[in-house]
């Protein structure tokens, strides 16, 4: 195997070196791509969408369409890992013993099949792996979090004018849902964020999005046009485009933030929720 | 409501989508009416957009509102626009058909299977419809993530075989996002027109021929020609039937649509056979592909896995033809985009049959199956000639075009394969019938009556089976039509 | 000429198709479904009948069913040599669907309803080759025709035939794949047509006489089920089957659809002048008589009656091959003559073979010795049908040899008069003998008592008619002999 | 030789993301373990990311985001020439969510994988399928 | 642009990518992953690309990290190459 692909990998770095002979200079202005398409975005983007950000008016509205299923992949991907990783309450076998704490005392019971626990808000089940979280780590993720998230959202709604958008912000407020469940627990974290609630959150997100394409549709306007949202939102056609943007950004960041908890959940638990990382 | 077919196709399936996920956690039975709902609307649309196109000739669709190539367009010509109704049709029938078998596989998990198959469809329409190669790019991810998700999900072997096809798809799919990327350096366009109308005066750039070897690799990667093949039959024999039963018949169809695409519309014929000049080459790996798919699927003693490297040398068919270079081989290849696209989903669905009721495919599993299951073994049988290429069946006009363009090329290798191929596919076939129709033999010498309990499958999986089984003599007997009316027109003007 | 456009033609196909449905609904009631089965077959009959008149005026019946391609449709056209060969085939499946009665249920075989239902597709597909219009449609019901048989052959499952299946499959589906499909296809390319035409759609074209040959070759072989040698040895093994299915299809459809096949080939695509100035009808002849002499020896060797039948066919059928490839008027006539007169004999004489089994449960010759004493109807039957194979009065095959005999002589080709006769005589070693020992061997030799037991009446009502059909062709060779004439008219202008 | 050097200067960026994405393409061909594929292939697709936004890449020009006032009034002219190509980066943010998407589903099959054969060497596995 | 430490950074790319394929340990392999992803997005930014490095630096150094370690987590660290 090793010797074949030392041969691919021969044949096909020759070839695209031998292609690069052909490339423009590197960071040449003149080069086609600089000077085909581009300009256009530069200079006229501003005009036809009042977004600063160029890269944010190109990704959510002249090629809008793309990020839609960009969103869509992500969230279809969160769809595969649950349907491949989940193991289903009918599945999934009940161990034997089962742990509980009693969040008070910090006290560990060990029950063993057919006894239950009266319903309480005391105690909390465990896994036989738990180890109490570090309270450093604890106490720290809790201080960094709530600045974490801030940030997020910073970043999903000051991406007209800064780097950022709905795919960053959505990854940052993802990631920081992530750190809480690093810090603590797994179940502690599905606890508070559960999966049902999770998958519809994913599929809202995405429907945000489309949904905003569509409304546009039923507007008497192309999928995607922004500008018809104009009627609706009592603005000229330009700043129905801006405001366009982040209405599909917010989704963007639902769809991700979600996707990004629901993958972790899965892949860091195998499937079972329990015993996270 | 008619010039928003082309956003319909992909926004309705792609919304319900999310619909159908969100009632997975909501009401499990609503998943699957959604679905067919979902993928009636897109049929019905890519339907309407055949007509339109038929009426109106290319039809373009802008979506955002933004003109091409600044935004992202479709492009519904006559090409796609025959692909598309394909695509959707042969998407819902077996959705039709997988309801029993996700009742009995994968009960807890029927709101994202759904949810997957009806954006692996999103997916695959977004292919056919769009016109901005890399808005092609997306959409194949979209494809190839749930396809992923969706053959993974059967046998034990299944993951393995599923990764394997990941790793593959994802090089593939790289190698395309990789040649766009060169086309895009040196033409500053992603709009395929738009790329074909700039590319003329670079036809000798090392980039523009690199980019286009790196594109067809990466899609031959994607619908395994034969070199490439190794991932596919592992992938769709270990999965479940209801998976393999979209992706078999379709992911390697739409792929070589795309390259047909490729070819036609953003490499212009003008550049691919008359300043590259390789097509011999290429039509001598194709005639190796279906030589070898022949072969291969020959050394099998397993049904699923014998059809999959059918797949494979159909392919080789279908590479091999648009390679050609000819009026008839083209048409050959696109015509058998359709025609294999319904002979293997009914095969396939077949399969799905024998493994609800049987619970094996393994040709041992097969003994006295014309006893137990005759209505699905019929339709297997028409299956079985489409594929052999028996008239009326649509097998055989396809294979007409594509042997005629063989000989109009002087390429009798690949002529010579087709025949072969066919000839291997009788002795493969009858070899599956002779083990349903005669074992397990009778004890005693003369006319013992097998006992003979039929366990035919349920009535919603023979239904699809049947639309699809008398669709391909159906489409047979209307070829003169197809090709006059849409494929004649898919070949641009003063291609030999 | 004049033509009529009617839908019957597609009728005459489909009758057939469409009972089989009824026949799946009734199965339960064998009465009804074996009721089905005579509507269908008086109905297929009634309808080519009731295209002779206008055939014998002179016009031609066209329908065309779907067009593919320029030249290349579903499409029938019923001129003289398919109504010959229809009015042939449709006749004797009335007759058929009775002697299958008897023989079915004399024997208690199973799967009786998938039985009828295939011998229907056996008929709509041998009938649709019969009126087919262009190669394409004749390649079409060829291969539909192939495949219906192969159930019908494999009747029993059992491994012997799986083995004559297989046999069956590799001889005869593999070479019209192999090697008609491409000639076809080379024919298309080159003409840009398949609508056989009077003098031969290859006539125009500038074909290379090597190319040419190679066609040819192409399709007389590939037509496998002329069985010409080496094509030939699915035939016997094709035996296996019941017998009715040996009888109508291995004696008169099946068989007679590749040798109609060629025939057409001949006259249609290659035309009778490039045959003659190429020299290639010369060639065909060679092969077909080879075919003759080696299939009539074998012939005599054989033990198993049904056997023996086989390589008769094998013979007689390179007669008709040999008639229409000497290119000369008389031997065209009468080998297309042949094609009824070998029907009508041929079957009869697997209806015998037929009731012998179903009544004493003997297959091979030497275990029939002193059987005309018990089974004097058929045996005489017997007698009769072999003399008309032989080409002795009074029966339909002298005529037909008679013909065949003056064409060669019409051709100026000796050689191949002395093939006939001689191969006339082998013929008759093999047929007289039996019929010689069932009636008059010595009583000490008998293997049957004295006592007249015929087989069922289903069984023995058939064979009796076949045989009287074949006595009265003799005296009565209307219409078939005029179709011939007519058809070979059409062709040579003669 | 100034010349050569100048040629590999030039095109560093090229050259580097050749290198790349054939030690990514290497690893996912050559490699044993499933998990090191997948770094591979991660690699392989970060090569791609590197020579799109190179593309972007235009001399004297400074990041994609206008400069502006606040309120529509203030437009100021732009010149094309002074902003990077925004184009690639677009794409690339979309080839980065479908790396991290593949990402995700391979790492959810190698888990798969894992829990039936207990490991993630191939070879090892490969052994396993056909003992059985 | 600076670009001696565009090529330096370039170069360090690739010993990161490298070193993350050679290392026999996956958790190991899984940070140097971390560490290459993060090299990318400085390269990107320096070339100008912020969105496509602000993603690469959440995306590919953030998440993508933890999902490699919460795999190797589940299933073994353990390789031979």
């Amino acid at each position: 195997m090793k010797i074949i692909g030392l041969i691919i990998v021969v044949v096909t770095g020759a070839l695209l070196i031998y292609a690069a002979a052909d490339f423009p200079a590197w960071s040449d202005p003149a080069s086609p791509a600089s000077t085909y398409l581009s300009p256009y975005f530069i200079e006229k983007t501003m005009e036809e969408t009042s977004v600063p950000n160029i890269v944010t008016a190109v990704l959510a509205d002249y090629r809008g369409f793309d990020t839609m299923f960009e969103t869509t992949v992500i969230f279809s991907a969160g769809v595969v890992c649950f349907f491949l990783l989940r193991i289903s309450r009918r599945e999934e076998e009940e161990p034997e013993t089962r742990y509980y704490r009693h969040v008070l005392t910090g006290v560990t019971i060990q029950l063993k099949e057919g006894y239950k626990i009266p319903p309480s808000a005391d105690f909390e089940r465990i896994d036989a792996v738990w180890t109490p979280p570090d309270l450093i780590i604890k106490t720290g993720c809790r201080i960094l979090i709530p600045f974490i998230q801030l940030f997020a959202l910073y970043v999903i709604a000051h991406g007209h004018h800064s780097p950022g958008g709905g795919f960053q912000g959505g990854v940052i407020l993802g990631a920081s849902v992530i750190l809480f469940a690093i810090s603590h627990d797994l179940r502690t974290a599905v606890r508070r964020m559960s999966e049902k609630l999770i998958g519809i959150l994913c599929a809202v997100g995405v429907s945000i999005y489309a949904g905003t394409g569509a409304l546009c549709l039923l507007l008497k306007q192309n999928f995607l046009d922004y500008s018809a949202l104009a009627g609706v939102l009592h603005v000229d056609p330009i700043t129905a485009r801006s405001h366009g943007i982040l209405m599909v950004e917010i989704g963007v960041g639902i769809a991700v933030l979600a996707t990004m908890i629901w993958i972790y959940n899965n892949i860091s638990s195998a499937g079972r929720y329990r015993q996270g990382l | 409501m008619s010039e928003q077919y082309p956003a319909l196709l992909v926004i309705v399936p792609l919304l319900s989508a999310l619909v159908i996920s969100v009632a997975g956690w909501v009401n499990k039975r609503l998943c699957f009416p959604i679905a067919v709902a979902a993928l009636g609307v897109a049929a019905w649309s890519s339907v309407g957009l055949l007509f339109r196109v038929l009426d109106e000739g290319v039809i373009v669709y802008k979506l955002g509102g933004w003109s091409p190539p600044m935004g992202i367009a479709y492009y519904i010509d006559y090409l796609n626009g025959l692909v598309l109704p394909v695509v959707s049709i042969v998407a819902l029938l077996n959705l039709i058909s997988s309801k029993k078998i996700v009742e009995q596989q994968f009960p807890d998990k029927a709101g994202p299977f759904y949810t997957l198959y009806v954006l692996m469809v999103t997916g695959l329409l977004g292919i056919v419809v769009t016109g901005d190669a890399f808005n092609l790019y997306v959409l194949l991810e979209i494809a190839s993530l749930t396809g992923y998700g969706l053959l993974a999900m059967g046998e034990e072997r299944a993951p393995l075989a599923t990764l394997n096809y990941l790793y593959m798809g994802t090089i593939g799919a790289c190698f395309y996002l990789l040649g766009i990327g060169y086309l895009y350096i040196v033409t500053g366009s992603l709009n395929m027109v738009d790329i074909a109308r700039l590319l003329p005066p670079l036809y000798q750039s090392k980039a523009v021929l690199a980019a286009f070897i790196i594109c067809m690799v990466g899609v031959w990667l994607k619908m395994a020609f034969f070199p490439l093949h190794a991932w596919l039959p592992n992938a769709y024999t270990y999965a479940n039937s209801a998976s393999s039963g979209l992706i078999a018949p379709l992911m390697t169809k739409v792929m070589v649509y795309v390259m047909i695409r490729l070819i036609l519309t953003v490499f212009t014929p003008k550049f691919v056979f008359n300043t590259l000049a390789v097509h011999d080459a290429v039509v001598w790996l194709a005639v190796i592909a279906i030589v070898m798919g022949a072969v291969l699927a020959l050394k099998e003693r397993n049904l699923k896995k014998m059809l999959t490297y059918i797949v494979v040398a159909e392919v080789g068919y279908m590479v091999g033809g648009a390679w050609l270079g000819n009026r008839a081989g083209l048409t050959g290849a696109v015509l058998h985009i359709v025609n294999d696209a319904l002979m293997t989903l009914c095969v396939f669905l077949v399969v799905g049959n024998i493994v609800y009721k049987i619970k094996g495919y393994a040709f041992g599993d097969l003994k006295g199956l014309f006893a137990k299951m005759p209505f699905t073994m019929g339709a297997f049988v028409i299956g079985a000639l489409s594929i052999i290429g028996v008239p009326p069946t649509c097998g055989f006009f396809s294979k007409w075009y594509l042997i005629l363009g063989a000989i109009q090329a002087h390429q009798y290798g690949f002529m010579v394969a087709l025949l072969f191929s066919s000839l291997i596919n009788v002795v493969l076939f009858f070899r599956v019938f002779e083990i349903g129709f005669y074992e397990p033999f009778s004890d005693h010498e003369g006319h013992e009556h097998h006992p003979a309990v039929m366990a035919e499958a349920p009535l919603t999986m023979l239904v699809p089976l049947y639309v699809v089984a008398i669709s391909l003599i159906l489409v047979g007997l209307y070829t003169g039509d197809i090709v006059n009316h849409i494929v004649q027109f898919v070949i641009p003007k003063g291609f030999m | 000429m004049e033509t009529i456009t009617s839908i019957r033609p597609l009728l005459a196909v489909l009758v057939s198709l469409l009972i089989i449905p009824l026949v799946v609904v009734s199965s339960r009631s064998p009465n009804v479904r074996e009721s089905w089965t005579f509507v269908a077959a008086v109905a297929k009959f009634l309808i080519v009948l009731s295209m002779l008149p206008a055939i014998l005026r002179g016009t031609e019946i066209v329908y065309t069913v779907v067009q593919f391609m320029p030249g290349a449709a579903i499409r029938f056209r019923v001129d003289a040599l398919g109504m010959l060969f229809a009015l042939v085939s449709s006749s004797l499946w009335i007759i058929t669907s009775a002697y299958s009665i008897g023989y079915m249920r004399g024997l208690k075989e199973h799967g009786q309803t998938r039985y009828f239902c295939f011998f229907a597709i056996c008929l709509s597909a041998t009938i649709g080759a019969a009126f087919s219009a262009n190669l394409l449609t004749l390649y079409l019901f060829y291969e539909i025709l192939s495949l219906a048989t192969y159930p019908l052959v494999t009747h029993h499952q059992d491994l012997e035939a799986r083995s004559s299946g297989r046999k069956y499959l590799l001889y005869v589906v593999g070479a019209s794949i192999g090697l008609v499909l491409p000639a076809m296809l080379i024919c298309y390319n080159l003409a840009g047509t398949l609508e056989f035409s009077k003098n031969g759609i290859l006539a125009g074209t500038a074909v290379s006489p090597s190319l040419l040959f190679i066609l040819l070759f192409m399709f007389v072989f590939g037509f496998a089920k002329s069985a010409i040698m080496p094509m030939h040895s699915w035939l016997p093994a094709a035996m296996v089957a019941p017998t009715p299915v040996s009888a109508l299809l291995h004696a008169v459809a099946v068989v007679k659809v590749g040798v109609f096949s060629i025939v057409r080939i001949l006259t249609g695509v290659f035309g009778i002048q490039l045959l003659s100035s190429s020299h290639l009808g010369m060639a065909v002849c060679y092969v077909a008589a080879f075919t003759i002499l080696v299939g009539s020896f074998i012939a005599l060797s054989q033990n198993g009656l049904k056997r023996l039948l086989a390589f008769s066919t094998i013979a007689q059928l390179s007669y008709i091959v040999l008639g229409v490839a000497l290119l000369s008027p008389k031997g065209m006539t009468g080998g297309m003559l042949h094609i009824a007169m070998h029907a009508f004999g041929k079957i009869t004489l697997f209806f015998c073979a037929g009731a012998i089994f179903v009544a004493t449960g003997k297959k091979n010759i030497s275990e029939m010795i002193g059987i005309g004493r018990r089974m004097p109807v058929t045996m005489a039957a017997f007698f009769i049908a072999s003399l008309s194979i032989i080409g002795m009065p009074p029966c339909g095959g002298f005529i037909s040899k008679w013909y065949l005999a003056l064409g060669t002589l019409q051709a100026h080709q000796i050689g191949f008069l002395v093939v006939l006769l001689f191969s006339s005589l082998l013929n008759a070693c093999y047929f007289i003998p039996i019929t010689y020992k069932a009636f008059f061997c010595r009583p000490e030799d008998a293997m049957f008592e004295n006592k007249v037991q015929e087989a069922p009446a289903f069984c023995v009502v058939p064979l009796v008619i076949t045989a009287t059909i074949s006595v009265i062709l003799l005296f009565y060779p209307q219409p078939f002999l005029r179709l011939a004439r007519m058809m070979v008219q059409s062709i040579t202008g003669v | 030789m100034t010349d050569l050097i100048s040629t590999v200067v030039a095109k560093y960026n090229y050259w580097i993301y050749i290198t790349l994405m054939m030690i990514g393409l290497y690893a996912m061909i050559a490699k044993n373990n499933l998990v090191k594929k997948i770094v591979g292939m991660n690699i392989f697709q970060t090569a791609i990311i590197l020579f799109y936004v190179s593309i972007g890449v235009k001399k004297g020009a400074t990041i994609p985001i206008l400069e502006h006032g606040h309120g529509p009034d203030v437009h100021h002219v732009v010149h094309a020439v002074d902003y990077i190509n925004p184009l690639p980066h677009v794409l690339m943010l979309t080839a980065i969510v479908v790396g991290v998407a593949t990402l995700g589903v391979a790492l959810a099959l190698a888990i798969r994988i894992y829990n039936n054969y207990n490991t993630l060497e191939e070879n090892e596995i490969l052994t396993q399928v056909r003992e059985k | 642009m600076i670009w001696p430490i565009d090529l330096a950074i370039l170069t360090l790319v690739v010993i990161a990518g490298i070193g993350a394929l050679m290392v026999k340990d996956l958790l190991g392999a899984a940070i140097l992953f971390g560490a290459y992803s993060f090299m990318m997005c400085l390269l990107w930014s320096i070339m100008g690309a912020v969105d496509v490095a602000f993603t690469e630096a959440s995306v590919g150094a953030g998440v993508s990290t933890v999902f490699f370690v919460a795999a190797v987590f589940r299933t073994s660290r353990r390789t031979k190459d």
